[in-house]
Protein backbone atom coordinates (compact mmCIF):
# COMPACT_ATOMS: atom_id res chain seq x y z
CA UNK A 1 0.00 0.00 0.00
CA UNK A 2 1.42 3.69 -1.01
CA UNK A 3 2.23 6.19 1.70
CA UNK A 4 1.40 9.64 1.31
CA UNK A 5 4.12 11.43 3.77
CA UNK A 6 3.30 15.29 4.16
CA UNK A 7 6.58 17.36 3.63
CA UNK A 8 7.63 20.64 4.98
CA UNK A 9 10.15 23.27 2.96
CA UNK A 10 11.75 25.65 5.18
CA UNK A 11 13.56 29.10 4.36
CA UNK A 12 15.89 28.44 1.18
CA UNK A 13 14.27 25.09 0.54
CA UNK A 14 10.45 26.70 0.47
CA UNK A 15 12.43 29.06 -2.09
CA UNK A 16 13.77 26.33 -4.52
CA UNK A 17 10.26 24.11 -3.86
CA UNK A 18 8.01 27.12 -4.23
CA UNK A 19 5.94 25.98 -1.71
CA UNK A 20 5.86 25.57 2.05
CA UNK A 21 4.79 22.02 2.27
CA UNK A 22 3.69 18.85 -0.56
CA UNK A 23 1.85 15.35 -0.25
CA UNK A 24 4.58 12.81 -1.79
CA UNK A 25 3.49 9.49 -2.46
CA UNK A 26 6.17 7.19 -1.69
CA UNK A 27 5.85 2.74 -1.65
CA UNK A 28 5.13 0.58 1.31
CA UNK A 29 8.54 0.99 3.60
CA UNK A 30 10.23 3.56 2.35
CA UNK A 31 13.00 5.43 3.72
CA UNK A 32 13.52 9.31 3.82
CA UNK A 33 16.05 9.26 1.42
CA UNK A 34 13.61 8.00 -0.83
CA UNK A 35 11.31 11.15 -0.32
CA UNK A 36 14.25 13.33 -0.97
CA UNK A 37 15.21 11.76 -4.34
CA UNK A 38 11.57 11.48 -5.37
CA UNK A 39 11.03 15.00 -4.67
CA UNK A 40 14.64 15.83 -7.14
CA UNK A 41 13.18 13.34 -9.64
CA UNK A 42 9.92 16.34 -10.01
CA UNK A 43 13.12 18.03 -11.80
CA UNK A 44 12.92 22.08 -12.18
CA UNK A 45 14.15 24.08 -8.76
CA UNK A 46 13.42 20.65 -6.70
CA UNK A 47 16.50 19.50 -8.75
CA UNK A 48 18.61 21.86 -6.94
CA UNK A 49 17.20 20.47 -3.54
CA UNK A 50 20.82 19.16 -1.91
CA UNK A 51 20.82 14.82 -2.27
CA UNK A 52 21.15 14.32 1.52
CA UNK A 53 19.91 17.23 3.36
CA UNK A 54 19.34 17.46 7.18
CA UNK A 55 15.89 16.52 7.86
CA UNK A 56 13.31 16.25 10.71
CA UNK A 57 10.31 13.76 10.99
CA UNK A 58 7.94 14.15 13.16
CA UNK A 59 9.60 17.47 14.60
CA UNK A 60 12.86 15.90 16.02
CA UNK A 61 15.98 14.99 13.97
CA UNK A 62 15.91 11.88 11.86
CA UNK A 63 18.26 10.00 9.85
CA UNK A 64 18.27 9.90 6.22
CA UNK A 65 17.56 6.17 6.62
CA UNK A 66 14.73 6.43 8.43
CA UNK A 67 11.61 4.06 7.21
CA UNK A 68 8.67 5.95 6.76
CA UNK A 69 5.36 5.51 8.03
CA UNK A 70 1.81 6.43 7.43
CA UNK A 71 1.09 10.10 8.73
CA UNK A 72 4.76 10.66 9.11
CA UNK A 73 5.61 14.93 9.09
CA UNK A 74 9.03 15.34 7.90
CA UNK A 75 10.89 18.80 7.41
CA UNK A 76 13.48 19.22 5.27
CA UNK A 77 15.78 21.38 7.38
CA UNK A 78 18.17 23.90 5.40
CA UNK A 79 21.39 24.90 7.96
CA UNK A 80 20.23 26.79 10.89
CA UNK A 81 21.06 30.40 11.88
CA UNK A 82 19.10 31.11 14.79
CA UNK A 83 19.91 33.77 17.37
CA UNK B 1 9.44 27.98 36.02
CA UNK B 2 12.08 27.74 33.30
CA UNK B 3 10.56 29.25 30.05
CA UNK B 4 11.33 29.08 26.56
CA UNK B 5 9.31 30.17 24.00
CA UNK B 6 9.48 31.79 20.20
CA UNK B 7 7.52 35.53 19.89
CA UNK B 8 6.27 37.65 17.28
CA UNK B 9 5.95 40.58 19.42
CA UNK B 10 9.12 42.61 20.55
CA UNK B 11 11.09 41.03 23.28
CA UNK B 12 11.42 43.09 26.79
CA UNK B 13 14.60 42.53 28.17
CA UNK B 14 13.90 44.30 31.61
CA UNK B 15 10.96 41.62 31.36
CA UNK B 16 13.56 38.67 30.96
CA UNK B 17 15.30 39.91 33.83
CA UNK B 18 12.36 40.29 36.08
CA UNK B 19 11.22 36.56 35.33
CA UNK B 20 14.40 35.14 36.71
CA UNK B 21 15.02 37.20 39.87
CA UNK B 22 15.35 35.01 43.13
CA UNK B 23 16.38 36.32 46.64
CA UNK B 24 18.68 33.40 47.33
CA UNK B 25 20.74 34.03 43.99
CA UNK B 26 23.49 36.11 43.71
CA UNK B 27 24.34 36.46 40.09
CA UNK B 28 21.81 37.39 37.07
CA UNK B 29 23.21 37.47 33.30
CA UNK B 30 21.21 38.53 30.21
CA UNK B 31 22.34 37.90 26.78
CA UNK B 32 20.79 39.88 24.19
CA UNK B 33 21.43 38.91 20.23
CA UNK B 34 20.72 42.42 18.47
CA UNK B 35 20.11 43.08 14.81
CA UNK B 36 22.91 44.57 13.36
CA UNK B 37 23.27 47.00 10.65
CA UNK B 38 25.99 45.82 8.70
CA UNK B 39 27.33 42.21 7.93
CA UNK B 40 30.68 41.00 6.10
CA UNK B 41 30.83 44.78 4.76
CA UNK B 42 26.97 44.69 3.78
CA UNK B 43 24.84 47.47 5.06
CA UNK B 44 21.79 45.50 6.31
CA UNK B 45 18.06 47.44 6.95
CA UNK B 46 16.71 44.47 9.14
CA UNK B 47 16.37 40.85 9.16
CA UNK B 48 13.22 38.05 8.58
CA UNK B 49 13.38 35.44 11.09
CA UNK B 50 11.53 32.33 10.22
CA UNK B 51 10.81 29.09 12.53
CA UNK B 52 9.51 25.68 12.05
CA UNK B 53 7.57 26.49 15.02
CA UNK B 54 6.28 23.38 16.86
CA UNK B 55 9.71 21.98 16.48
CA UNK B 56 11.40 24.86 17.38
CA UNK B 57 9.47 25.25 20.42
CA UNK B 58 10.23 21.98 21.67
CA UNK B 59 13.86 22.18 20.56
CA UNK B 60 14.51 24.88 22.68
CA UNK B 61 12.31 23.73 25.75
CA UNK B 62 14.96 20.96 25.31
CA UNK B 63 17.87 23.19 24.83
CA UNK B 64 16.62 25.13 28.43
CA UNK B 65 15.87 21.87 30.46
CA UNK B 66 19.60 21.00 29.25
CA UNK B 67 20.68 24.13 30.65
CA UNK B 68 19.07 24.32 33.98
CA UNK B 69 21.02 20.98 34.87
CA UNK B 70 23.92 23.12 34.46
CA UNK B 71 22.81 25.73 36.15
CA UNK B 72 21.58 23.97 39.31
CA UNK B 73 18.24 25.94 39.36
CA UNK B 74 15.28 26.74 36.84
CA UNK B 75 15.33 30.16 37.23
CA UNK B 76 16.01 30.22 33.29
CA UNK B 77 13.95 32.53 30.10
CA UNK B 78 14.55 32.56 26.73
CA UNK B 79 12.83 34.09 24.03
CA UNK B 80 13.45 33.97 20.22
CA UNK B 81 11.76 36.29 18.08
CA UNK B 82 10.22 35.62 14.64
CA UNK B 83 9.25 37.67 11.89
CA UNK B 84 10.69 40.96 10.26
CA UNK B 85 13.57 42.68 12.79
CA UNK B 86 14.81 45.65 12.37
CA UNK B 87 18.63 46.91 13.13
CA UNK B 88 18.86 46.91 16.56
CA UNK B 89 15.91 45.19 17.76
CA UNK B 90 16.35 42.29 19.81
CA UNK B 91 16.11 39.01 17.72
CA UNK B 92 16.90 36.42 21.25
CA UNK B 93 16.70 36.72 25.05
CA UNK B 94 18.50 34.83 27.46
CA UNK B 95 17.92 35.49 30.89
CA UNK B 96 19.47 33.25 33.79
CA UNK B 97 19.95 33.50 37.54
CA UNK B 98 21.79 31.19 39.92
CA UNK B 99 23.47 31.27 43.28
CA UNK B 100 27.06 31.73 41.79
CA UNK B 101 28.14 33.69 39.21
CA UNK B 102 30.09 30.30 36.87
CA UNK B 103 27.03 28.15 36.54
CA UNK B 104 25.16 31.63 35.34
CA UNK B 105 28.27 32.16 33.08
CA UNK B 106 28.10 28.33 31.55
CA UNK B 107 24.11 27.90 31.15
CA UNK B 108 24.17 30.72 28.84
CA UNK B 109 26.59 30.60 26.84
CA UNK B 110 25.75 27.36 26.35
CA UNK B 111 21.77 28.55 25.42
CA UNK B 112 23.32 30.41 22.99
CA UNK B 113 25.52 27.72 21.20
CA UNK B 114 22.58 25.21 21.44
CA UNK B 115 20.33 27.79 19.78
CA UNK B 116 23.09 28.43 17.15
CA UNK B 117 23.35 24.54 16.23
CA UNK B 118 20.29 23.12 16.11
CA UNK B 119 17.51 25.48 16.55
CA UNK B 120 15.37 25.31 13.38
CA UNK B 121 15.13 28.92 12.71
CA UNK B 122 16.51 30.71 9.49
CA UNK B 123 17.25 34.37 8.81
CA UNK B 124 17.11 36.58 5.74
CA UNK B 125 19.29 39.68 5.62
CA UNK B 126 17.81 42.05 3.47
CA UNK B 127 20.51 45.08 2.41
CA UNK B 128 20.22 48.74 2.46
CA UNK B 129 20.87 48.78 -1.04
CA UNK B 130 17.91 46.41 -1.65
CA UNK B 131 17.44 42.35 -2.34
CA UNK B 132 17.90 39.82 0.25
CA UNK B 133 19.60 36.49 1.09
CA UNK B 134 19.24 33.41 3.48
CA UNK B 135 22.45 33.42 5.99
CA UNK B 136 24.22 30.30 5.54
CA UNK B 137 23.75 28.32 8.44
CA UNK B 138 25.12 25.54 10.43
CA UNK B 139 24.08 22.34 9.81
CA UNK B 140 22.06 20.47 12.30
CA UNK B 141 23.01 17.15 14.18
CA UNK B 142 21.32 13.94 12.12
CA UNK B 143 18.85 12.20 14.67
CA UNK B 144 19.73 8.87 16.60
CA UNK B 145 17.48 7.00 13.40
CA UNK B 146 13.76 5.65 14.89
CA UNK B 147 15.14 2.20 14.63
CA UNK B 148 12.85 -0.94 13.33
CA UNK B 149 9.39 -0.66 12.90
CA UNK B 150 7.27 -1.12 16.07
CA UNK C 1 33.50 55.55 25.70
CA UNK C 2 34.09 52.87 28.26
CA UNK C 3 33.02 53.78 31.80
CA UNK C 4 33.60 52.19 35.27
CA UNK C 5 32.32 53.77 38.10
CA UNK C 6 31.60 53.48 42.24
CA UNK C 7 28.08 54.83 42.79
CA UNK C 8 26.04 55.13 46.18
CA UNK C 9 22.84 55.15 44.24
CA UNK C 10 21.25 51.86 43.12
CA UNK C 11 21.92 50.54 39.64
CA UNK C 12 19.83 50.84 37.08
CA UNK C 13 20.00 47.80 34.72
CA UNK C 14 18.66 49.43 31.85
CA UNK C 15 20.96 52.09 31.50
CA UNK C 16 23.69 50.30 31.93
CA UNK C 17 22.77 48.31 28.71
CA UNK C 18 21.45 51.63 27.13
CA UNK C 19 24.57 52.67 27.41
CA UNK C 20 26.48 50.28 25.22
CA UNK C 21 24.30 49.95 22.60
CA UNK C 22 25.58 50.22 19.12
CA UNK C 23 23.78 49.50 15.59
CA UNK C 24 27.38 47.96 14.43
CA UNK C 25 27.34 44.99 17.52
CA UNK C 26 25.31 41.84 17.18
CA UNK C 27 25.56 41.13 20.98
CA UNK C 28 25.10 42.34 24.35
CA UNK C 29 25.64 40.88 28.03
CA UNK C 30 24.67 41.93 31.42
CA UNK C 31 26.00 41.05 34.26
CA UNK C 32 24.29 41.49 37.81
CA UNK C 33 26.00 40.67 41.37
CA UNK C 34 22.31 41.14 43.84
CA UNK C 35 22.67 40.59 47.34
CA UNK C 36 21.36 37.14 48.25
CA UNK C 37 19.14 36.59 50.97
CA UNK C 38 21.57 33.89 52.73
CA UNK C 39 24.95 33.45 53.11
CA UNK C 40 26.31 29.65 54.26
CA UNK C 41 23.00 28.87 56.04
CA UNK C 42 22.30 32.52 57.55
CA UNK C 43 19.57 34.49 56.75
CA UNK C 44 21.21 38.14 55.48
CA UNK C 45 19.09 41.31 55.72
CA UNK C 46 21.74 43.29 53.83
CA UNK C 47 24.87 44.10 52.67
CA UNK C 48 27.40 46.85 53.69
CA UNK C 49 30.15 47.63 50.99
CA UNK C 50 32.93 49.94 51.63
CA UNK C 51 35.75 50.88 49.07
CA UNK C 52 39.06 52.75 49.08
CA UNK C 53 36.91 55.11 47.16
CA UNK C 54 40.03 56.71 45.22
CA UNK C 55 41.58 53.66 44.50
CA UNK C 56 38.71 51.56 43.69
CA UNK C 57 37.87 53.86 40.75
CA UNK C 58 41.59 53.74 39.65
CA UNK C 59 41.36 49.70 39.58
CA UNK C 60 38.55 49.24 38.16
CA UNK C 61 38.86 51.70 35.13
CA UNK C 62 42.56 49.31 34.79
CA UNK C 63 39.96 46.44 34.78
CA UNK C 64 37.94 47.61 32.44
CA UNK C 65 40.97 48.98 30.11
CA UNK C 66 42.22 45.47 29.97
CA UNK C 67 38.70 43.96 29.15
CA UNK C 68 38.31 46.29 26.25
CA UNK C 69 41.95 44.57 24.94
CA UNK C 70 39.73 41.24 25.13
CA UNK C 71 36.60 42.49 23.76
CA UNK C 72 37.96 44.70 20.72
CA UNK C 73 35.27 47.73 21.54
CA UNK C 74 35.28 50.37 23.93
CA UNK C 75 31.63 49.27 24.77
CA UNK C 76 31.95 48.43 28.49
CA UNK C 77 29.85 50.34 31.59
CA UNK C 78 30.81 49.10 34.89
CA UNK C 79 28.99 50.37 37.92
CA UNK C 80 29.65 48.70 41.55
CA UNK C 81 27.85 50.52 44.46
CA UNK C 82 28.47 51.02 47.61
CA UNK C 83 27.23 51.34 50.81
CA UNK C 84 24.32 49.58 52.53
CA UNK C 85 21.89 47.70 50.53
CA UNK C 86 19.15 45.48 50.90
CA UNK C 87 18.76 41.78 49.95
CA UNK C 88 17.83 42.03 46.56
CA UNK C 89 19.55 45.05 45.21
CA UNK C 90 22.08 44.99 42.56
CA UNK C 91 25.95 45.46 43.84
CA UNK C 92 27.65 45.24 40.26
CA UNK C 93 26.62 45.79 36.78
CA UNK C 94 28.45 44.82 34.03
CA UNK C 95 27.24 45.99 30.59
CA UNK C 96 29.17 45.10 27.13
CA UNK C 97 28.37 44.47 23.50
CA UNK C 98 30.85 43.44 20.88
CA UNK C 99 30.15 42.72 17.18
CA UNK C 100 29.88 38.86 18.12
CA UNK C 101 28.95 36.99 21.57
CA UNK C 102 32.29 35.28 22.17
CA UNK C 103 34.33 38.03 23.14
CA UNK C 104 31.29 39.99 24.98
CA UNK C 105 31.18 36.70 27.31
CA UNK C 106 34.97 36.54 27.52
CA UNK C 107 35.05 40.23 28.65
CA UNK C 108 32.10 40.35 30.66
CA UNK C 109 33.72 37.44 33.05
CA UNK C 110 37.36 38.78 32.93
CA UNK C 111 35.59 41.98 34.39
CA UNK C 112 33.94 40.21 37.63
CA UNK C 113 37.11 38.15 38.12
CA UNK C 114 39.05 40.65 38.50
CA UNK C 115 36.83 42.48 40.21
CA UNK C 116 36.73 39.65 42.89
CA UNK C 117 40.34 39.33 42.77
CA UNK C 118 41.83 43.15 43.02
CA UNK C 119 39.28 45.60 43.79
CA UNK C 120 39.71 47.15 47.04
CA UNK C 121 36.18 46.40 48.25
CA UNK C 122 35.09 45.07 51.41
CA UNK C 123 31.61 43.52 52.42
CA UNK C 124 29.77 43.11 55.53
CA UNK C 125 26.97 41.22 56.11
CA UNK C 126 24.17 41.83 58.28
CA UNK C 127 22.33 38.96 59.56
CA UNK C 128 18.49 38.67 60.12
CA UNK C 129 19.43 37.42 63.65
CA UNK C 130 21.64 40.26 64.69
CA UNK C 131 25.50 40.91 64.37
CA UNK C 132 27.61 41.52 61.21
CA UNK C 133 30.58 40.44 59.42
CA UNK C 134 33.37 41.22 57.44
CA UNK C 135 33.15 38.98 54.54
CA UNK C 136 36.66 37.03 54.13
CA UNK C 137 37.74 37.98 50.71
CA UNK C 138 40.59 37.20 48.60
CA UNK C 139 44.23 37.94 48.55
CA UNK C 140 45.07 40.86 46.39
CA UNK C 141 48.24 41.03 44.59
CA UNK C 142 51.41 42.32 45.44
CA UNK C 143 52.43 44.98 43.77
CA UNK C 144 55.52 45.31 41.56
CA UNK C 145 57.78 47.10 43.95
CA UNK C 146 58.54 50.73 43.28
CA UNK C 147 62.05 50.43 42.29
CA UNK C 148 65.34 52.10 43.84
CA UNK C 149 64.48 56.20 44.46
CA UNK C 150 65.03 58.67 41.62
CA UNK D 1 65.30 63.46 58.97
CA UNK D 2 62.22 61.03 60.00
CA UNK D 3 59.31 60.82 57.85
CA UNK D 4 55.67 61.50 58.54
CA UNK D 5 53.71 58.70 56.56
CA UNK D 6 49.57 58.74 56.36
CA UNK D 7 48.17 55.21 56.76
CA UNK D 8 44.68 54.34 56.06
CA UNK D 9 42.99 51.32 57.22
CA UNK D 10 39.75 49.68 56.23
CA UNK D 11 36.97 47.29 56.94
CA UNK D 12 38.26 44.75 59.42
CA UNK D 13 41.62 46.02 59.68
CA UNK D 14 39.84 49.81 60.40
CA UNK D 15 37.86 47.81 62.93
CA UNK D 16 41.01 46.52 64.44
CA UNK D 17 42.74 49.97 64.67
CA UNK D 18 39.57 51.96 66.22
CA UNK D 19 40.10 54.56 63.39
CA UNK D 20 40.32 55.17 59.93
CA UNK D 21 44.13 56.48 59.52
CA UNK D 22 47.06 57.30 61.26
CA UNK D 23 50.28 59.48 60.92
CA UNK D 24 53.58 57.10 61.58
CA UNK D 25 56.85 58.42 61.95
CA UNK D 26 59.35 56.98 60.41
CA UNK D 27 62.75 56.49 60.53
CA UNK D 28 64.37 57.96 57.08
CA UNK D 29 64.56 54.77 54.77
CA UNK D 30 62.32 53.18 56.23
CA UNK D 31 60.21 50.35 54.17
CA UNK D 32 56.17 49.60 54.31
CA UNK D 33 57.04 46.50 56.12
CA UNK D 34 58.69 49.03 58.51
CA UNK D 35 55.73 51.17 59.00
CA UNK D 36 52.90 47.73 59.79
CA UNK D 37 55.55 46.83 62.35
CA UNK D 38 55.38 49.90 63.84
CA UNK D 39 51.84 50.21 63.94
CA UNK D 40 51.88 46.67 65.87
CA UNK D 41 54.04 47.41 68.54
CA UNK D 42 51.59 50.48 69.50
CA UNK D 43 49.93 47.42 71.00
CA UNK D 44 46.37 46.55 71.75
CA UNK D 45 44.28 46.38 69.05
CA UNK D 46 47.22 47.06 67.04
CA UNK D 47 48.83 44.40 67.99
CA UNK D 48 45.90 42.20 65.86
CA UNK D 49 46.70 43.31 62.70
CA UNK D 50 48.78 40.96 60.29
CA UNK D 51 52.54 41.10 59.87
CA UNK D 52 52.18 40.84 56.69
CA UNK D 53 49.08 42.79 55.02
CA UNK D 54 48.40 43.48 51.54
CA UNK D 55 49.27 46.64 50.93
CA UNK D 56 48.96 49.89 48.66
CA UNK D 57 51.34 52.48 48.22
CA UNK D 58 49.98 55.79 46.74
CA UNK D 59 46.59 53.80 45.42
CA UNK D 60 48.69 50.81 43.80
CA UNK D 61 49.54 47.64 44.93
CA UNK D 62 52.63 47.66 46.58
CA UNK D 63 54.96 45.52 48.26
CA UNK D 64 56.35 45.43 51.99
CA UNK D 65 59.87 45.68 50.88
CA UNK D 66 59.21 49.27 49.54
CA UNK D 67 61.01 52.43 50.67
CA UNK D 68 58.95 54.55 51.77
CA UNK D 69 59.03 58.45 50.99
CA UNK D 70 57.64 61.93 52.20
CA UNK D 71 54.43 62.34 51.44
CA UNK D 72 53.42 58.69 50.59
CA UNK D 73 49.78 57.02 50.97
CA UNK D 74 49.99 53.88 52.53
CA UNK D 75 47.21 51.44 53.24
CA UNK D 76 46.34 48.16 54.71
CA UNK D 77 44.15 46.13 52.50
CA UNK D 78 42.48 43.61 54.33
CA UNK D 79 41.51 40.47 51.51
CA UNK D 80 38.78 41.99 49.34
CA UNK D 81 35.01 41.13 48.20
CA UNK D 82 34.05 43.02 45.47
CA UNK D 83 31.32 42.17 43.63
Amino acid sequence: MPLIVRTLFFAAYRDLAGEPSAEVELPDGARVSDLVACLRERGGAFARLPPRPAVALNRCYASLEDELRAGDEVALIPPVAGG
Amino acid sequence: MARAVLVREPIDPARLLASVEDDAHGAALLFLGVVRDHVAGRAVRGIRYEAYEEMAADVLGAIVTEACRLLGTDRITVEHRVGALAVGEVSLGIAVSSPHRAEAYDASRYIIEEVKRRLPVWKQERYAEGGEAWVEGALPPAGPGRGPRP
